[in-house]
């Protein structure tokens, strides 16, 4: 075991990855020499040599495009897109293209795809640097849709998303890139948890808050927040997005009887209202209250000086959690 | 000083002599000045061709070496496979007026662009065809009877891409010409000289993905052929409306070298592929054909061309016909005869026969398997959804919904 | 008043929208001359002039970027998506384009663009033929997504639509294109019902159906196959999915108890979570019954002969009504 | 038979003096060829130039008409913006380095062509600007003061494009480039004169965006000058990666003249913008001019440059610097003195001044404008959050939220 950054666990699984795999390859700008401009694949270049570590040209539709055509020459194509607003260009041949190939040639093809997206808000940047677009992908059958909220498991996932035969979109929380944990870099995949299973990060009886990514922490920290009023909440790492393990959601709710989700996306159509829409006709009977969903606003995402005002935060979901438990007012807000 | 200052109306023209060379770079630096005007790109004569439209043998320096080997068997082949392809295209249209088929492209006219690029090709290439590359297909070894009910609406794609080393036909105009130099690149980094092919028309190449499809494939050196298919129009629009100037002119400006060729001129079509792909195994990079031809047929079965094109133009273009002009010219070789026709008429009856009973036959598939191939691997909620469905199905008291 | 489809509809709208204002253009694939693919356009530019009707190269990306320029310039584009799977080209153009210069201007620039796109299944067409992307529409905070369901809805949204100073997808569901209805193209827009309200396509009190375009026609038939079993089903034709008139959803809910949301994308963070998610939050109290979805499933569009399979039909939607009703299994099907 | 194949490694020059008769077309009749190889993509001296590195004049026939008319005042003006330029930008780092602004793309480097390009333009001229094109907005009349903060995280867009007729800075890469096109498409149908113009770098000519705007703009003939600031660099990529030959040579493929200039010579910047305004002006169409430049700085303030290129290269291009080139030429033509100079270091320091204490003074707007302008027309969805949110906010106690 050794403490890791989030970036430099990721960094680790590539390596890993591609050590083990030698048709795993790296396709992105600035990912070679620069090491990406947030340096997760700082070194591997120079390790594994431009032909396996390739600095592509200034589009994103070529760039998954091409790992199309490399996947169907067999590779497995771990992609990089620079920041998740520049995610667009390739959006054609995301869904038109890796999602569907699979099913368009009745399972002869497979799409062993990577598409690495460091992703969300709250670091202070420019416009198109902060967006939460794992709805869209989440829409889309075909894909799978997973985000990693701490080192551990960003090593984990990373390498059990390469090693998927299906398409997977790997959400990095940009905002935990440099948050430490201990990585043990020995784990054998086959003990890890699957790729597809939520992890309850936290158990607790009174209510329940589902998020991931970034959010989790924060959950995290709202859980710990209303220990002292003799509050016990469960906080569920969701982990995977598509699909969802709603299993492991249900069952926290018919103990709880009330939960809130959160995330940084806009709200309208957001993966928030799948989880809500999912946990109703799931949990119906067990709901003591309407479940609450604390997002961003459905705004374009705001100048970052006003960011906060957008983002959840520790305030914002501890509002949340008063609703559910029904008890907005009661709280002393201490800034 | 001299400086770079590039005009849109002019090629540089290169000694035909120096194609067969495979290195256009340096052949190029003998060029002689082409000074035709911008209205050329109208121009369907400005094109390499070793057959004319009666069918009489043209000499060209550069496309000449490509097919001096090509023995009587070898051109037969090529005649019989378009022979087919028009038999294929015939049938595929008649089954969809009769409602066997939900639709269909033809490419009547396109037969020699088609099976000359594809005879081009080695086992270990692999092709991107767009929807309407039944020619390519069929020479690729596609089973017509299979290939066919793609557009029976019972499969999105229904030949295997492995046994014929050919991708799903694409629909997203352009979105291949980015796998083919994916897959380019791929065959590079296993030291193969396998080569790519992506197909695509005229109107493909306004789209942003042909372009970074040429970016790539330059910039990587790819071992890629672009062969789009200059039929003249995109639906209604007239290849006008995507290019002021011949599209062959766009690839050099991405450092990829590009010939224009007569594309109802099956051997023409053969030399230029062949030299091409010639060009990318020998680490030559990409290359980019233009075959100029023409759609002799609605769009799709679906299409009324009457609403943006006079007949007069079609009319013109019959005179061009790929299979008559090579037929007349494998006549008077002596290379076909009528007892050869007959025999390659009779097959293509035999497939169309074939084709029909295949559609006629075809059923479709249990409900449930609209689950299947989702994904590779499981999937608890789809897993959910299916049995859900299923249940729902089971509560019907009759089977008429299957 | 009179008789037309609602493909004529459009037309109508159109032709009006551009004689009453010379800044309105027409762009897209095959819009001139051949009318457009379903000949929805059919007409205009002999009409117009190309300079109002434009016949675009073949680049969705282009068309909805250079919308935006001519946007800028001071005119009201009406773009033309030739097919529903064929606006994802043009997606990143939306997405950062179009739905973010008024936020990112601080709303000095307007965006009145209007995307028209055929939409949908159900007509036996191949493969990105069929589509159904308004959740990734609805999701995107600055566009606004409509639907039209009927000839007469047509002609004035589209109308509407052209006026409104937010760009709007509109949404044709192709299936009804040959479908005929009553059209007053004397309609005074300040009469019509405003842009984002939904419609109350029939009052019931047993249970509300929720769903728009196509599936509008298919509730109706559902609340008239119930009737002799002494059902009552109100049908709520959305018509605005972005921003959606949750105030005549939930008044329905109140009173009914039980809602069916029915849309044809798929399920998973589709449009019917958020009505779902919605619903649930503001008519928590009222619900006598989890809300069902009936959707298409969670699969890429399948080939057409087994699009029946996928498509909500009658017998679905009945199933769902049943579902809410607690009635299953009571049910007879008659074939 | 004569035919057009065109390989990648050539220009055809035309005669420089065939230039200024804004008719390319014509002029490329009589061209000659140009034979210089391939490796020429590199050639940062293959240009159209009419300052050298030390400053001193050179002729060219095709650029010098379109400049003999700058008076001393117009020269000075050039100079004084370029000058005021990088002081705004050298402020902007030092701005970023102290906190006072998130972020700043800097241009040190680029002022030839950025402002020279942007002075040549009509008041009626719109300019659609990436981020890095600080001296064309200031040269536009954007308010530095203003303009800075679009980088200090307070706005994403910090001027009004109204008054100086310039979009917001774009950072999706190319997306401009289409928005131009279809601006210059209205100005076309408005029957008017004004140009649009797309500023992009190096890099954005790989998206497919960019090869979009130019497939529009030649069928549209839409009055489009595109201006491609080859700074060498898209952040750590060379040019190499993107472009195998020149960029300038893209454009003519798609029926685009283009021409490669010194983008450190900002005689040659206005005089090949003039020339380009001009063709549009007169309906000949869209222009693409390559302007051979070099990023001195990094990419942004966050990143660091040493990881992949080599201070040997920065300094030789600091040899060709834009503004000591002008500022030799200048003083010996007696356009300049020390005592002008002098006057144009006090209004840059004052311009500086007035930026920094402009960022210090910045107030952060208050929250529930973040809900402002997502629509221009009321949304009562949007009206319920904001509502709720500012219910939320008023929960607090103290207002150190805000
Ligand atoms: C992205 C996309 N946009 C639009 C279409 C609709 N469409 C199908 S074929 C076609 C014309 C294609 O013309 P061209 O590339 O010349 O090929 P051809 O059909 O002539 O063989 C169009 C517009 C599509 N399939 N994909
Ligand atoms: C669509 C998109 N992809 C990636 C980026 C990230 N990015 C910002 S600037 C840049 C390099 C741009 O290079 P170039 O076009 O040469 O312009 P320069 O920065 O050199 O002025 C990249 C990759 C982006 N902003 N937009
Ligand atoms: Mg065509
Ligand atoms: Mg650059």
């Amino acid at each position: 075991m050794s403490a890791l950054t989030l970036g430099a666990a990721i960094n680790a699984g590539l390596t890993r990855a591609m050590a083990d795999d030698e048709r795993v390859l790296l396709m992105g700008e600035d990912i070679g020499k620069l090491g990406g401009v947030f340096r997760v694949t700082d070194g591997l270049q120079a390790r594994f040599g431009p032909q396996r570590v390739i600095d592509t040209p200034l589009a994103e539709a070529g760039i998954v495009g091409t790992a199309v055509g490399l996947a169907l020459r067999g590779y497995r194509p771990v992609v990089e897109i620079q920041f998740d607003g520049f995610v667009y260009p390739a959006f054609d041949q995301i869904v038109c293209q890796v999602a569907k190939l699979h099913y368009r040639s009745n399972g002869r093809i497979r799409m062993p795809l990577v598409i690495r997206i460091p992703w969300a808000g709250g670091v202070g940047a420019a416009e198109h640097h902060s967006e939460s677009p794992e709805a869209y992908f989440v829409h889309t059958p075909g894909l799978r849709v997973v985000a990693a909220s701490t080192p551990q498991d960003a090593y984990v996932m990373l390498r059990q998303a390469v090693a998927s035969d299906d398409p997977v979109v790997f959400l990095e929380p940009k905002r935990l890139y440099h948050s430490k944990g201990e990585v043990d870099p020995d784990a054998d995949l086959a003990d890890a948890p699957p790729l597809h299973l939520a992890r309850v990060a936290r158990e607790g009886t009174d209510a329940t808050i589902v998020t991931y990514g970034a959010l989790v922490g924060t959950a995290l920290d709202a859980a710990l927040a209303v220990e002292d009023e003799g509050l016990s909440l469960e906080v569920i790492d969701l982990r995977s997005l598509s699909p969802m393990d709603l299993t492991t959601v249900a069952a926290s709710v018919r103990k709880t009887g009330r939960v809130v989700v959160a995330h940084e996306a806009a709200r309208q159509a957001g993966v928030g209202a799948e989880i809500v829409a999912s946990i109703t006709e799931r949990c119906f009977h067990h709901l003591e209250a309407p479940p609450e969903r604390v997002t961003g606003h459905d705004i374009p995402y705001p100048p970052s000086k006003l960011e906060k005002h957008h983002v959840p935060d520790l305030d914002r979901i501890l509002y949340g959690v008063d609703k559910v438990l029904d008890r907005t007012g009661e709280r002393e807000v201490v800034l | 000083m001299t400086y770079t200052q590039t005009t849109p109306d002019r090629g540089s023209a290169v000694p035909a002599s120096a194609v067969h060379e495979g290195d256009a770079a340096t052949a190029s630096s003998h060029g002689t000045p082409d000074d035709r005007s911008a209205s050329r790109a109208g121009d369907i004569d400005d094109v390499a061709r070793l057959l004319q439209a009666d069918g009489s043998r043209v000499a060209d320096a550069g496309l000449d070496p490509w097919i001096v080997d090509l023995s009587p068997h070898q051109l037969r082949a090529l005649h019989r496979d378009m022979v087919l392809t028009r038999r294929l295209d015939t049938e595929g249209v008649a089954l969809q007026r009769q409602g066997q088929l939900a639709l269909w492209p033809p490419c009547r006219g396109q037969e020699a662009v088609q099976v000359g690029t594809a005879h081009a090709l080695a086992p270990g290439d692999f092709v991107f065809p767009s929807y309407r590359e039944h020619g390519v297909l069929l020479a690729r070894g596609a089973k017509p009877e299979a290939y066919v009910l793609a557009w029976s609406g019972e499969e999105h794609s229904a030949y295997d891409h492995t046994t014929i080393n050919a991708a799903p036909p694409q629909i997203i105009i352009g979105a291949q010409s980015l796998h083919a130099t994916g897959w380019a690149m791929g065959a590079q980094r296993d030291g193969a000289t396998d080569v790519a092919v992506a197909y695509f028309g005229d109107g493909a190449t306004s789209q942003g993905d042909v372009n970074e499809a040429m970016v790539f494939a330059s910039s990587f050196a790819a071992p890629v052929v672009f062969v789009c298919s200059n039929n003249q129009w995109a639906i209604s629009e007239p290849v006008a409306v995507q290019a002021k100037y011949p599209i062959a002119g766009r690839a050099p400006g991405f450092g990829i070298p590009s010939l224009r060729i007569d594309g109802n001129d099956v051997l023409a079509c053969v030399a230029a592929m062949r030299w091409a792909l010639d060009r990318a195994r020998r680490g030559g990079g990409p290359t980019f054909l233009e075959a100029v031809t023409y759609r002799m047929g609605p769009h799709t079965t679906s299409d009324d061309p009457t609403r943006y094109r006079t007949s007069d133009e079609v009319e013109r273009w019959a005179e061009r016909d790929p299979i008559a002009r090579f037929e007349a010219y494998l006549r008077a070789e002596g290379v076909l005869d009528d007892s050869a026709l007959a025999d390659v008429a009779a097959a293509a009856d035999a497939l169309a026969a074939e084709v029909r009973s295949a559609c006629v036959r075809a059923t479709t598939r249990a409900p449930e398997t609209v689950f299947d191939h989702v994904y590779a691997e499981p999937h608890a909620g789809l897993a959910t959804q299916k049995a859900d469905y299923l249940g729902y199905l089971a509560g019907f008291e009759t089977d008429d919904l299957r």
